[in-house]
């Protein structure tokens, strides 16, 4: 029983590290700063993930741990994304256009105030 | 294994000075605070891989966070950039 | 022609600096054997695991070894926060809006969701200062980081000053008291012989380290997070007429 | 001296740490921003922490904390003392930089200007 979670162990933490180079990638190969962020975020979210579950599957005593660190990843990582997205966004940087779409704006004029909401 | 490891070592100091100088270079203070947090960034890399974990998370605790944040909060106070001194806070665009 | 010479003092500077440093040879091991103990890290890292029961060399002689230079350092953090609010004094009734955008809800709900578990990892990392590498000034900082979430995210999120206040000079009194005991009990200051030891590596070991170190936590983070709360509460202001051209 | 990969280690540890000395002493005595001051005086800090730790160092070491199981390899640690050493100043090292920025806004405030060569009251 014990082989077969360090298996699944090595097995999950192989895998997050493939996401995680799979990240560093797209930082460096993404046109603009949307798709970078968009690139770190996702893909490196999901590799930090398995790869701190492999280890608590390794370490069986170290597991609840690791699940508070996950979650932990879950909730931080997103977020930080979204708030350098949006004070990105806030701040007039434009996003690299192939094709002329910029959903966010039209969102914008269905959310309510920024001033009016607190 | 040993040769990865120094090699490591080796060209994360490189980057130490590089990221330094740009810091040091760099117009724009934004940018330049930035690059200081970098700095304690890779210090703090390097403080692990010479076997000082403690000094390591103590760096990466102050050195990254609340550094960076002072001084942030400085710029916001002050002038962004190292030339003009125009107007305050973040939202003097220079065009 | 300044720069010139800051160059050539410079140039001169780090020759001389280089030619001291490479004598002492990168790597090897100066500490001698440990049992003749030649210097003081190897007298140190012989007798921290039979005298004080602590796992992590760095937190004994941080706390224990060296425990007034670690009184004197939180003075200094005490100082420095005082000398801040000082410089940065503004009256009571003028309040500052902190940040002229709100945040999105996202962010103030997630932040809201994020503090207590960033308390508690400070928390866990001054309690386990001895066993693992972490200790007070790290949880401190950490814990500090956590209020400055709340604090960016929130516009109108106030730290109480009073409560700083008094888990501050709480910590204090608990970290001296404890010094002043072991001058009563041992004869010297922060002695740690007259606490139980405790097994090395469990959590209720090396005397009176744990206690000292949980103490300065507390006081760390308190005097941090007031640091970065008047910092940031600081009045914004567009600039100001300068009285300078006045000669 | 003959020149092994020993000795390269060797130069860029130290000369790194020298380096961000001197890029600090260069940006405290060139640069008219006081951020830029202030910077420079957070490099000179961190210069002297590497300086500190690469001292304490001993190859194929260990991190001084004793875990359960390798209770007895206290003769294959670093040097902990300054690493203890370094733990202090860093804490210091932010007292110092929190205390210079709160001058420099306060000298904003004062003044409207953060360039010292622009402040005049200094001069006589």
């Amino acid at each position: 029983m014990m082989e077969y979670l360090k298996y699944i162990g090595q097995g999950l933490i192989v895998f997050g590290s493939l996401f995680l180079f799979l990240g560093a990638l797209g930082i460096f190969r993404m046109p603009d700063f949307y798709n970078r962020l968009q690139a770190g975020t996702k893909a490196s979210t999901l590799g930090a993930m398995s790869l701190i579950l492999g280890v608590g599957f390794i370490q069986p005593e170290w597991m609840i741990k690791s699940l508070i660190i996950v979650v932990f990843i879950a909730v931080a990582n997103p977020l930080s994304s979204h708030a350098l997205g949006r004070s990105a966004y806030k701040n007039n940087l434009k996003p690299f256009m192939k094709k002329k779409m910029d959903a966010y704006e039209k969102v914008a004029e269905i959310l309510p105030k920024e001033e009016d909401r607190l | 294994m040993i040769y990865v490891y120094t090699g490591a070592i080796v060209l994360l100091a490189m980057l130490l000075v590089y990221v330094a100088l740009y810091a040091i270079r760099q117009k724009d203070l934004l940018y330049a605070v930035i690059a200081t947090g970098v700095v304690s960034l890779i210090l703090s890399i390097v403080f692990l891989m010479l076997q000082a974990p403690d000094v390591a998370l103590t760096e990466a605790a102050i050195g990254i966070a609340l550094t960076t944040i002072a001084f942030v909060i400085t710029i916001r106070n002050t002038a962004r950039y190292e030339n003009d001194n125009a107007q305050s806070g973040f939202n003097n665009k220079k065009e | 022609m300044k720069k010139f010479f800051v160059i050539a003092l410079l140039a001169i500077l780090g020759f001389y600096l280089t030619i001291a440093f490479l004598q002492i040879p990168f790597g090897q091991n100066r500490l001698g054997q440990p049992q003749d103990e030649a210097t003081v890290g190897a007298y140190y890292l012989n007798n921290t695991k039979e005298k004080s029961a602590v796992s992590n060399v760095v937190t004994a002689i941080v706390v224990n070894y060296r425990g007034f230079d670690t009184l004197g350092e939180v003075t200094v953090l005490f100082l420095a926060s005082t000398g801040l609010a000082s410089i940065l004094y503004r009256r009571k009734e003028e309040e500052v809006e902190r940040i002229n955008k709100p945040s999105s809800s996202l962010l103030q709900t997630g932040s809201k969701f994020l503090f207590p578990l960033v308390v508690l990892l400070g928390i866990y990392v001054f309690i386990h200062g001895h066993l693992t590498p972490g200790g007070g000034f790290q949880g401190g900082a950490i814990i500090a980081t956590g209020f400055l979430l709340m604090l960016i995210a929130y516009q109108k999120y106030h730290v109480s000053h009073s409560m700083l206040t008094w888990v501050e000079s709480l910590a204090g009194v608990l970290f001296v008291s404890i010094g002043l005991w072991g001058l009563i009990t041992g004869g010297t200051f922060l002695e740690n012989s007259y606490f139980p030891k405790g097994v090395l590596n469990s959590l209720i070991s090396g005397g009176a380290i744990p206690i000292i170190y949980i103490a300065v936590g507390f006081k760390v983070a308190a005097e941090l997070t007031g640091v970065l709360d008047i910092l940031l509460n600081t009045k914004e202001e567009k600039s100001v007429p300068s009285n300078q051209n006045e000669k | 001296m003959d020149f092994d990969f020993q000795n390269i280690v060797t130069i860029s540890v130290y000369g790194s740490a020298i380096a961000l000395i001197l890029i600090g002493i260069y940006a405290v005595l060139i640069k008219k921003h006081l951020i830029k001051i202030v910077i420079g005086m957070s490099l000179v800090d961190a210069g002297l922490h590497l300086l500190f730790v690469a001292i304490g160092y001993i190859n194929n070491g260990t991190a001084p904390i004793f875990s359960p199981g390798y209770e007895d390899a206290a003769t294959n640690m670093v040097d902990p003392v300054p690493q203890a050493l370094v733990l202090t100043a860093i804490v210091i090292g932010f007292a110092v930089t929190a205390v210079a920025l709160s001058l420099v806004i306060r000298l904003y405030k004062h003044h409207g200007t953060v360039r010292i060569d622009e402040i005049k009251s200094l001069k006589w």
